[in-house]
Formats: C-alpha cells, structure tokens, sequence
C-alpha cells in the first residue's frame, strides 16, 4: 500500500477509536459561533454582516485546538522515530498525517459551516460560497498549522507557543476566506478570492511538508 | 532656521505631544536596548569570572 | 558492509565519546557496553541516523549512511514501545509495515504474532496487554521484513524469561541467514559470538 | 588550459568563501566583533545628530501637516529596519541550517530583539502620527497592519527559541521559522493590502504623505543610517554574550577573559 494512504489510514482508524479527540474541535466550533449572536445582539443586518468573518475566525481557532495533538501522541510513544526512519519518505508519511487531520478536522467544519451559516442569516448562494472557501482554506490551515506543531513539538509550553506562531501565518487565508464571502454579500466577484485561496494552497501543499519534515527531524534530534 | 524662539522649538506649531512622543521613545528605547545588552554581557562576564575564582581556589586548597 | 570510523557525540557541553570504531560484516554482531550514562542510546541514535554525529562517518556497503537503502535494511527498535494502545496487535503490525511501504498479508502477521506467544491476542486492544507482551508486539516486527540490519536498544529489558531466549533465538537465527546486529544490553546476552564495544 | 586554469580558480575561491564560513568560529568572532562595536557607535553617533539637525532644523514645515510630519524621521526609517533585520535575521538562520555554522544561529538570536524594538517603535510612532492627521492612534491600514503581523512573528521566533533548551536546537528551530516567515511576509504584505483596499470605505487613504522635498529625503536616509548602525552595534553586543553564555566551558573563553 502507499505509505501515504497508509498513514492517512492509521490515524483516522485512530481517531474512530477514540471519538472524543475529533468531537471537541466540532464542538467548539458550534459554541463558538453560536456564542456570537449571544454577545452582540439578535439583528440579522449586523449578523450577516459579520458572518463571515465570525465562521472563519472560529474555524481557525478549532483548527488551532486540535494541533497540538498531531505528532505529540506518535512523539511520546516512539512511532514517530520509526516513521523517520522508515524506508518511505517522511515526507510522504508526514503528507499523510496532514491530510489525515484535515479529514478529521477541516472537513467536519466545512459540512457544519453551511448549517452553522443559517443562524446569521446566510442566503443559499452565500453559504454556498462560504462552503467553497473553507473547502479550500482549511486544508491550507492544516499545512500552516502542522509546520508550527512539528517546531514546538516537546517544547515547554507548546500549545500557546503554537497559536504565537501559526495565527499570524494564518492571516491571509482569514483574509480571502472570509473576503469571499463578504465581496459575495457585496454583490462583488469572488473569484479572485478563491483563486488566490487556491494558490496558497498549491504554494503551501509543496512547501509545508518539507518545513514539516524538516523541523520533525530537529525535534528527534 | 525656522525657529523663533527655544519654546517655539519645543512647540513644534502645537503637535509637541506627538513629535517628542515619537522622538522620546526612540530615544528612550534606544538607551535602554544597548544598556540591556551590555549587562547581559557583564554578567556573563562575571559568573566565568567567579566560576574561575572558585576554581582556582579548589586547586590551592587542594580538593579539587 | 558497516563500517563505523571516529565516531563522536557530545550532550550539551559533555563529550560522551569519540573516536568509535567498528565495522560489522555478515553473520557478525556488536554488544554495546557500558555504565548509564555512557553514551549507549546516543551511539545507537547516531548509528541509525536519527541525531548527527559531531565527527565521525557511518558506511554501510560502502556509501554514506543514513540513505534510502541504508534504511530499507534497517530495523531499529529503541526504548519506547512504538504502539498504539487503542489498535490492536494484528492492527498496529500491519499499519506498522503499510507506512514502510511494505503489504503484510494477514497470515504472515498472525504467523509473526504467535512466533512471539500472542496466540489469542492478536484481535485485543494493546490497552489490555501486559507491559511484556507490548514490547512482544514490537519484536513481532523483525519478522515482517527481511532487513540485514538489526538495531536493537535495551530489547531484553521489560522481558520476561521466555521472551528472552525467544528473541535470543530469533537474533541467532538472523546472523544465521547473513544477517547482522548491534545490542546493548547491561546484562549479558543469550546470543552466542559477537564483538564487543565498552564506551 | 588557461580557461582549466580558471575554472580551477573558481572553485577555489567558492572553497575558500564556505571554507571561511565554517570556520568563522566564536573564538575569532567575538574578539573582532568587541573591536568593530564603538566603531558602530561613532558612526550611529555621526550619522544620528546630522539626520536629527535636518529633521528639526534643515527641513522645511510641511504645508499640509505642519510640524508633525517630522516624525517620519523616526517611523521610516524604523519601520525600513524592522524589515530589513528580519531578512538579514533569515539570511544568517538559512546560512546556519544549511552550512552547520555555529556563529549564524547566535547571529540571528542576536539580531531579533533590535527587529522586534523597531518594529515596534514603528507601530508607536505611527500611532503617534496618526492620532494628529486622521484623528485616531490606530487604523487598520495596509502598512500598519502588516508592521503588526512582523511584530508578532519576531515575538514568535524569539519565544520559540526561549522555550527550547539545547542550543543547536533551539536555532534550528528558529531558523526554520525564519525562513517560513521570510516566504510568508510577502503573501502577508500583499493580502493585507488587498483587505485593505477591499475596505476602503470604512478606512482613511493614509497615501496622503507630504510630497517629499530634496531635503527630507536627506533627512530620513541620515537617520536610517544611523538606526542601521546603531542596530548593528547592539546586535554585536549582544552577539558577544550569548558567544560567551554558549562557548562558555571552552579552553578559549577561559583565556579571552583572563
């Protein structure tokens, strides 16, 4: 079997076994956004105004939540030493682990965005776009954020080391992701959002699983 | 020279807060960065220093 | 075919050795010895590439390791368990070799499985296993793929009796079939032969 | 045979260069570096009073802005080395990740406290210029925002490299950081700028600067030049620490020091 689907198919066979880990980034998700109308009001005009930006920034932030635990567990128990030493490439196997989390992480909230979407009074086509973006954003999070828990992996104080380090990174998908949406509402066009989206993706799938690697190495050191 | 008088200088045609805001900081900052890094220097200076005091006083009472 | 010359490591500001030579050729094996804190888990880090090295080169047939090749013939099993507590042992076996690029077949797992003593297991979560039987499911792995190199750091530790003749044999029969292998151990092993290195 | 010659000669001298760089140890550095500082002072020194005699005495009050355009003195040039230092800063990591040098990795920890002090003396003192001109401390404007963003990665280079222990780590650590920031910067510049334009409505053209006279640009030029001396002095003083808080169980610090 290629290493890659074999990677990808270790950790979501992982993960189906222990459910909660993938849930709680799906449900801070949901409280999150839904936290919002809370605090600023019920008016749908401000709502759909802010919509955008709210499902995004909240997006990032679950994305952030389950980072830590990429290579931590595999660093802990030794698999990761295996993994650098295996005849297939890391960089392969460590392409995998990053597709696998975003099939556990990234997509769930594109599926729930367009629901979640609803109580900001989205219109069909919006959520549509909406949908779209995070279909391509997120994947792009889940590159970022992986080089940044590769470099902080076994480091005191990780977690909020990585936020420090991966949501600066994280602004300009924030940016064309929720600009999408927002020129849509606008009556703009949007396709240079997600082109650009797009490239970013591209630019990020080739270069991040070699930084990835790159700094995986250094923490086995 | 367009300035008439020291106090006009420190004026500056009523934007003083903000020009010597700007200015000051920098030179503030500038103080303090150099003096920051000098220390850090000294210090380390000073622990090899004792480090190397202690040393040598292990080599004359012989323990060392 | 391994060919180790002026090997050097150093931890923080300690040199833990230099100058380390050896060489290995079929059928030969290397005990590593010496006190704690010697040196013998960063030798063997070093040997397999995972840390560099401040001075020193590693051959193997000839080129410099660590290479793709170099790792295709290598298997090198350290301290940590390196298995998944939640799959279980027919699980993280396979999965195991699938990320080396190599397909188990599931009666050659289960083969390697009871060549180990875990008749009867294989489809238990790890989580219940004793500690013994963990490190079992890790040496099941020597027989999944036909490497010449065999790596192994403390693997006689947190083994009982059996265990310990067993992998004894299984080490025996490897050098018997042209294989080659580097131990420490504190304790003296059961595998007849062998060089020794004290660090 | 001559052009054999040549092609020889080339390769020497590309030896010589890696040759040098590898083996430009601590031990040379750190003497040559505490003999180059208080030349650096005295040109910071030099180049500061004649950028700050044009600034308050040579140029002209703006015709728009008064006076209080004069602090473009102090916020372009701190905000050009906050850039600048952050590419010398990847440089040096990049050169120490893929030569194994040891001064480049402390030449980076050195340099990026002075890129994260102009950075952020940039963000104060365009605050300070904003809240005249445009009646507010802070917009989110293009430059502004994205002078905000290279804060934040100098702050996350300098705490990643905090948090990890063993040296060797911690700048291979940083320098790879480094480089993703280098890539990055661009793509963060150019999205922010977009968002920016994208929202104009809401924000103020801060593209409203006084047309610049001969002199003001002499003015700033002066002053970036001693703000790069001067970024130059501290980072080799501070350079000269960490050689020693690093090298110092080596024979050779034992004897620099005695």
């Amino acid at each position: 079997m290629n290493p890659l689907l074999a990677t990808v198919r270790r950790d979501v066979l992982l993960a189906l076994r222990r459910k909660s880990e993938v849930l709680t980034a799906v449900f801070f998700f949901v409280i999150v956004t839904s936290l919002f109308p809370l605090g600023i009001g019920p008016e749908p005009v401000l709502l759909k105004k802010i919509a955008p930006g709210i499902l995004w920034v909240a997006a990032l932030l679950a994305t952030l939540l389950g980072l830590p635990r990429l290579f931590a567990a595999d660093h802990l128990d030794g698999t990761l030493e295996q993994m650098a030493l295996s005849p297939s490439p890391l960089g392969l196997l460590v392409a995998g682990k990053i597709l696998a989390h975003w099939l556990l992480c990234g997509l769930p909230l594109v599926l729930l965005a367009p629901v979640l979407g609803l109580q900001f009074d989205l219109d069909a086509s919006a959520l549509g776009i909406l949908t779209l973006a995070l279909l391509l954003g997120t994947p792009l999070l889940s590159l970022i954020g992986a080089i940044g828990a590769a470099l902080t992996l076994g480091v005191r104080g990780g977690g909020v080391l990585l936020a420090l380090l991966v949501l600066p990174l994280y602004i300009p998908a924030l940016i064309f992701g929720a600009g999408a949406v927002e020129a849509h509402i606008a009556g703009l066009d949007v396709g240079g959002h997600l082109s650009l989206l797009a490239a970013m993706l591209v630019l990020a799938a080739f270069f991040a699983p070699w930084a990835t690697t790159a700094a995986l190495r250094v923490a086995l050191e | 020279m367009h300035w008439n008088s020291v106090g006009d200088f420190f004026a500056m045609g009523g934007y003083a807060l903000y020009v010597w805001g700007s200015f000051g900081a920098c030179l503030v900052l500038m103080v303090v960065e150099p003096l920051l890094a000098r220390k850090r220097l000294t210090e380390v200076r000073d622990t090899l220093a004792r480090e190397r005091l202690a040393d040598e006083l292990d080599h004359q009472s012989g323990t060392s | 075919m391994l060919k180790v010359s002026g090997l050097a490591c150093s931890r923080g500001e300690r040199r833990l050795f230099s100058d380390v030579d050896f060489s290995l050729g079929t059928g030969e094996w290397l005990h590593v010895q010496g006190a704690n804190g010697a040196g013998k888990t960063s030798l063997m880090r070093l040997l397999v590439g995972l840390s560099p090295a401040d001075a020193g080169e590693i051959r193997w047939r000839g080129e410099t390791a660590p290479s793709t090749e170099f790792r295709r013939d290598l298997i090198y099993l350290g301290h940590h368990a390196a298995v998944k507590e939640d799959l279980t042992p027919l699980e993280n076996l396979r999965l195991a070799t699938a990320l080396d690029g190599v397909t188990l077949n599931e009666r050659s797992a289960l083969a390697a499985l009871m060549r180990l003593g875990l008749r009867g297991r294989e489809n238990l979560p790890v989580r219940v296993l004793s500690a013994g039987q963990k490190r079992r499911v890790l040496l099941a792995r020597l027989l999944t793929r036909p490497a010449v190199l065999w790596v192994l750091d403390e693997a006689f530790n947190a083994l009982d009796v059996g265990a310990v003749k067993l992998l004894g044999e299984l080490i025996a029969e490897h050098l018997g079939n042209g294989g080659m292998a580097v131990l420490t151990s504190h304790q003296p092993l059961p595998v007849p032969g062998g060089k020794a290195l004290v660090l | 045979m001559g052009n054999h010659g040549g092609l020889e000669g080339g390769i020497g001298v590309k030896q010589s260069i890696i040759h040098w760089f590898k083996y430009a140890s601590p031990q040379s550095f750190y003497p040559l570096a505490g003999r180059m500082i208080p030349w650096f002072w005295a040109a910071a020194a030099v180049f500061g009073i004649a950028g700050l005699w044009i600034s308050f005495f040579v140029a002209p009050t703006d015709a728009q802005q008064g006076e209080g355009y004069r602090i473009i003195f102090v916020h372009v040039p701190a905000s050009w080395m906050s850039m600048f230092i952050y590419l010398v800063m990847a440089f040096w990591a990049g050169l120490g990740l893929a030569l194994n040098t040891r001064v480049s990795g402390m030449m980076a920890q050195a340099l990026a406290p002075t890129g994260a002090l102009m950075a952020a003396l940039s963000l104060w003192t365009g605050a300070f210029w904003g809240k005249p001109m445009w009646g507010t401390w802070w917009v989110w404007d293009a430059r502004l925002t994205s002078e905000l963003i290279l804060f934040f990665l100098y702050l996350g280079f300098m705490a990643l490299q905090a948090a990890i222990d063993d040296p060797r780590r911690a700048d291979k650590a940083g320098a790879i950081l480094a480089l993703v920031g280098v890539v990055n910067i661009p793509i963060i510049y150019f999205s922010v700028k977009w968002w920016n334009t994208l929202h104009q409505g809401s924000t103020i053209n801060l593209n409203k600067a006084p047309s610049m006279a001969q002199t003001m640009l002499w003015g700033m030029l002066l002053m970036a030049l001693g703000f790069w001396m001067y970024s130059i002095a501290v980072a080799l003083t501070r350079v000269r620490a960490i050689i020693l808080e690093r090298e110092r169980h080596t024979e050779w610090v034992k004897h620099a020091l005695e």
